[in-house]
């Protein structure tokens, strides 16, 4: 099983095992109907969080709304 | 003359809303002043920032549990960038996040003053528009960049009355009268109003509404400063609609001068 | 703090008031025009004025039968009147007309600028006082006259926003400010208010109210600038009492700058 | 029966007979619960229009109220 | 149009000026100062304060010796009278004192706004003016008593702009411009100037001169505040004479559209 | 602190001047006018404009016959040209024609508001200074685009006070500040100025010169008005080095109150 | 040689032997010809400063011109 | 002698014979010291007006300074 370096929120994390965006929301304990993901400065549609695999290397930005003016 | 009860309303992007009030999310004290300001506000559309989720407490309360985007539509907003490609960015994320294309565009020039940096904002709005976007764009009071970002295809205008945060109100009500003039897509100002009046003068200067966020998130009271602005801002659309008097330099007599004993 | 619902109201004369907006019956195209308009105003208290009887005509239409006087306070005025002596010789039959002893005291300097007289207003206030009449005073916007038509016993001082029936809005917010942190009575802004946001400013100047006529009859629709002015009090007071934001000279984020992509 | 001369509301009148103010206000068919009466200067309680007699000479103001500013 | 160099002069009681800046002695640093901004402001007339000798130092340097009395009119003033009697009987003083009867009259209402008591200045005037003063009178913006002083006989009449010592400038421009139609007698804005603008605005409106004290000597560098007045009360007297142009809403092109290449 | 006559001068394109009032040469009655106005003025600049010979009629008098540009620094003008390129030809010609390479760059947006088009500006402005032009530019009060010009390389940065020949005055002081305080190039303000009191404002919020036509030519006597403006200036500046008085709510004594009777 | 108890410039002052408003006004080193005098709320004419006598409980005012707005 | 069609500020003319530009503002009784000269959107350098020869076709713009805001 190898491991894979990514950057989440601008946080470099190091990942074990195959894993799905889905799965990587699930363990982050984050609620993915509220959020937005940008894979490489590419927007993962949120229909496909199941089935896209994170990647060595993947810089993932995950959004939600927040108050603002 | 339709007033509000009968279904004066103002169209966005080809929907319908019934208060001309904006108001944003920020600044406020916790979530629940936010809700319960934002109730009091009567707004229908709330501007929102989009940013990072904390993964380190990623359950921590969030806007939404306050705020339903069910019953308040959403407006994303791109406080916070620089560049046209920055905004472009944040709110495809935002599109994703939120399923909407209605869109608060605000590209900023400098950290001081925040005051728009137009050469970007055009670039982002023709973007943003070819990108499928309903583009509301916040920019300076200069007709010509109104104009122009009209001309690209932004569904709605919002010149600033002075800086965001600032609390100075209608600056340059020349210039906003002339972008009202011009303008066949709601104008509505944004920034800057710092009370109740301000947001009444935008109104009888014939803006389609207000967007505003610090002057009620920053009033001692902001439940009760956001009941003010709604009012300020129906009666500023009805002082508009009603036809203001005539002003004039010396005095005319409210009463007859006949029949005095 | 208390709002609207909650029973905000002012006290004149030991009289409590829900509405902080009077307004004057003078002005509108017709009676049917005056009685709609005060309606939709929300006002409680109308000024009117006292004239003699049309004899060769006595039957036709009255004020009294359109703006009934059991539902609305009405104040008699002194309109028209440039002395002391005439002053409360009208006030006097508005008393035995209408049995009320609460009036407002207008003594004017000359026809051009309608300015109060107010060393007769004073004379005259001394003797209404004396007589037992409750005097709410038209007054300039000089703190040492209105302090001094406060000590006399009058029991509401209204300052002129400028000159009635100008339409220009609130000239002197400095005087006007003295005159209500000086002030144990109820200060109300009387003439001179035009649109909407003059009331607003008005009242977020702290004043207790506004009295208006012009503003209303002479706008296109009199009806819809009525609900205008009594939304715009009602913004202006609550904007006072919410404690609107401080005026910055530089910008300040309606949004997080942490957390952005 | 002698004639009076009385001025009302700035106008001058002749009237024949005694007369109460109440008789003149009904012979103006005006509507006395509506108005005021100055005889002289004086202000005439209403509840003495039917009691107070018109003399020759008097100046009378009836007034009601209109709308003011 | 005759202009300062041809010889545009104002008349107070007679006499003819030059310079429509007229300055207070008060407020400086020391003497020295007081007399090195007084000769910058090119002013004739200069206001003086009559207090009690400090007989403990009877031979401490004098006003009179850096500011010469026949180099400059010296205009005594009853700053600090707060009835018509005191301020009578300091006039009296100060007539023979300095032997002339052109004084200023200022009879205050209270200590926090400094604004002038028109009742007691009404008394005081009439008094002084059957003593046979010339009495140039600080007063109210109020053109109904300003008309009053004037049919008393006051050679000058001096509205406030705003409160003394405030710096506000010009707070009422239509009441001042009232005060200029109906006067014949000079008419100065005194108190309340802050900067040249607002003197430039005085004469603008048509004021005949300006008298201030705290705006040169609060200035940073009073000698040089004392040359910009000047200037100032020059420029706004010749932009008055010149006829300003008319204001409009949209532009107007300065140079010729024809014979463009 | 240096005064005019001790040399207080502005530097524009390492060129010193000591008169900070820039004049225009449009719209006067002929060019006998013009030229006692500019000289009454004391204006060193002068804008100018390009337009084509009227060959039917080549020997009619010309402007460099009574405005010498020995005497005086000919700025010419792009007004009337709405993109760059007409802008960058119209100055080429102007440059062969005169011989100077100091120009003032004006694109407009549009005939009703004579705004200047920022975009346009931005890019003439790229051009001309790598045409080795010293560009002092016309724009608006965003200060975004004014600091943008700068960084381009122009020599000075002229925002509007208000659109040309509206006489508004400065609609806009915040922003006239922002920019003042950012830049290190001279700001003069152009366009808008309507009289005296307006240019003084200008130099009070620290701009280093106004530059102005209609006021002057459009006054009922420019000559006087143009001496009126060279005096404002001259204050405003003075003013403006000397570090105006604060302003206060409340009054504040000239006089002391010790030693009263 | 009788004492006298005067008010100038309201405080009481102790004065002896007889002397002129002139005498008094050098005794305090003042120079007569840039104030004015007050007596007894009655102003005193520079000219007769010479020949005015001072008597018991004389409220005397001596002014001169300062700095003002 | 051929003849040339050129437009000079906007208006078609017809001239004949070879001339410079110098022949042609003087024609037109121009005081070349104080015009500028562009040709077919060219600046013709003032030291080159008595050498460059008009051909046909020649698009010429000949202008000067005027009063301007």
């Amino acid at each position: 099983m190898q491991s894979m370096q990514v950057t989440v929120n601008g946080e470099s994390r190091v990942l074990t095992g195959a894993l799905t965006l889905e799965d990587l929301l699930r363990d982050f304990g984050v609620d993915q109907r509220k959020v937005a993901v940008e894979r490489n400065l590419e927007i993962v549609p949120k229909s496909t969080f199941g089935t896209v695999m994170i990647e060595d290397g993947d810089r993932l930005e995950v959004v939600h709304f927040i108050g603002g003016g | 003359m339709k007033s509000i009860e009968e279904g004066d309303f103002f169209e966005i992007a080809g929907r319908r809303f019934r208060s001309r009030l904006l108001v944003g999310t920020g600044k406020y004290k916790d979530f629940d002043e936010t809700a319960r300001a934002i109730e009091a506000s009567g707004a229908e559309i709330v501007t929102v920032a989009v940013r990072r989720v904390n993964l380190s407490d990623p359950v921590q309360p969030m806007l939404t549990d306050f705020v339903d985007p069910k019953k308040y539509t959403y407006l994303p907003n791109t406080a916070g960038c620089y560049t046209a490609d920055d905004a472009v960015r944040t709110l495809r994320l935002a599109r994703e996040a939120g399923g909407w294309k209605l869109v608060k565009l605000e590209v900023l020039g400098d950290q001081k003053t925040l005051y728009p940096d137009v050469v970007e904002t055009l670039k982002a709005s023709e973007a943003l528009i070819k990108d499928g976007f309903d583009v509301m764009v916040y920019t300076s009071d200069d007709p010509i960049i109104a104009n122009a970002l009209e001309e690209i295809g932004c569904c709605a205008i919002m010149p600033l009355a002075a800086p965001i945060g600032s609390g100075l109100g209608i600056q340059n009500p020349v210039n906003i009268r002339l972008i009202v003039e011009q303008s066949n897509v709601p104008v509505l100002v944004d920034a800057g109003v710092g009370t109740a009046s301000d947001a009444s003068i935008a109104m009888e200067l014939g803006c389609d509404g207000v967007l505003m966020n610090t002057a009620i998130a920053a009033a001692k009271d902001p439940v009760a400063m956001a009941r003010a602005m709604r009012l300020a801002v129906e009666a500023g659309r009805l002082a508009y609609m009603a036809g203001r008097m005539p002003r004039k330099l010396y005095a005319d007599p409210s009463s007859p001068v006949g029949g005095l004993i």
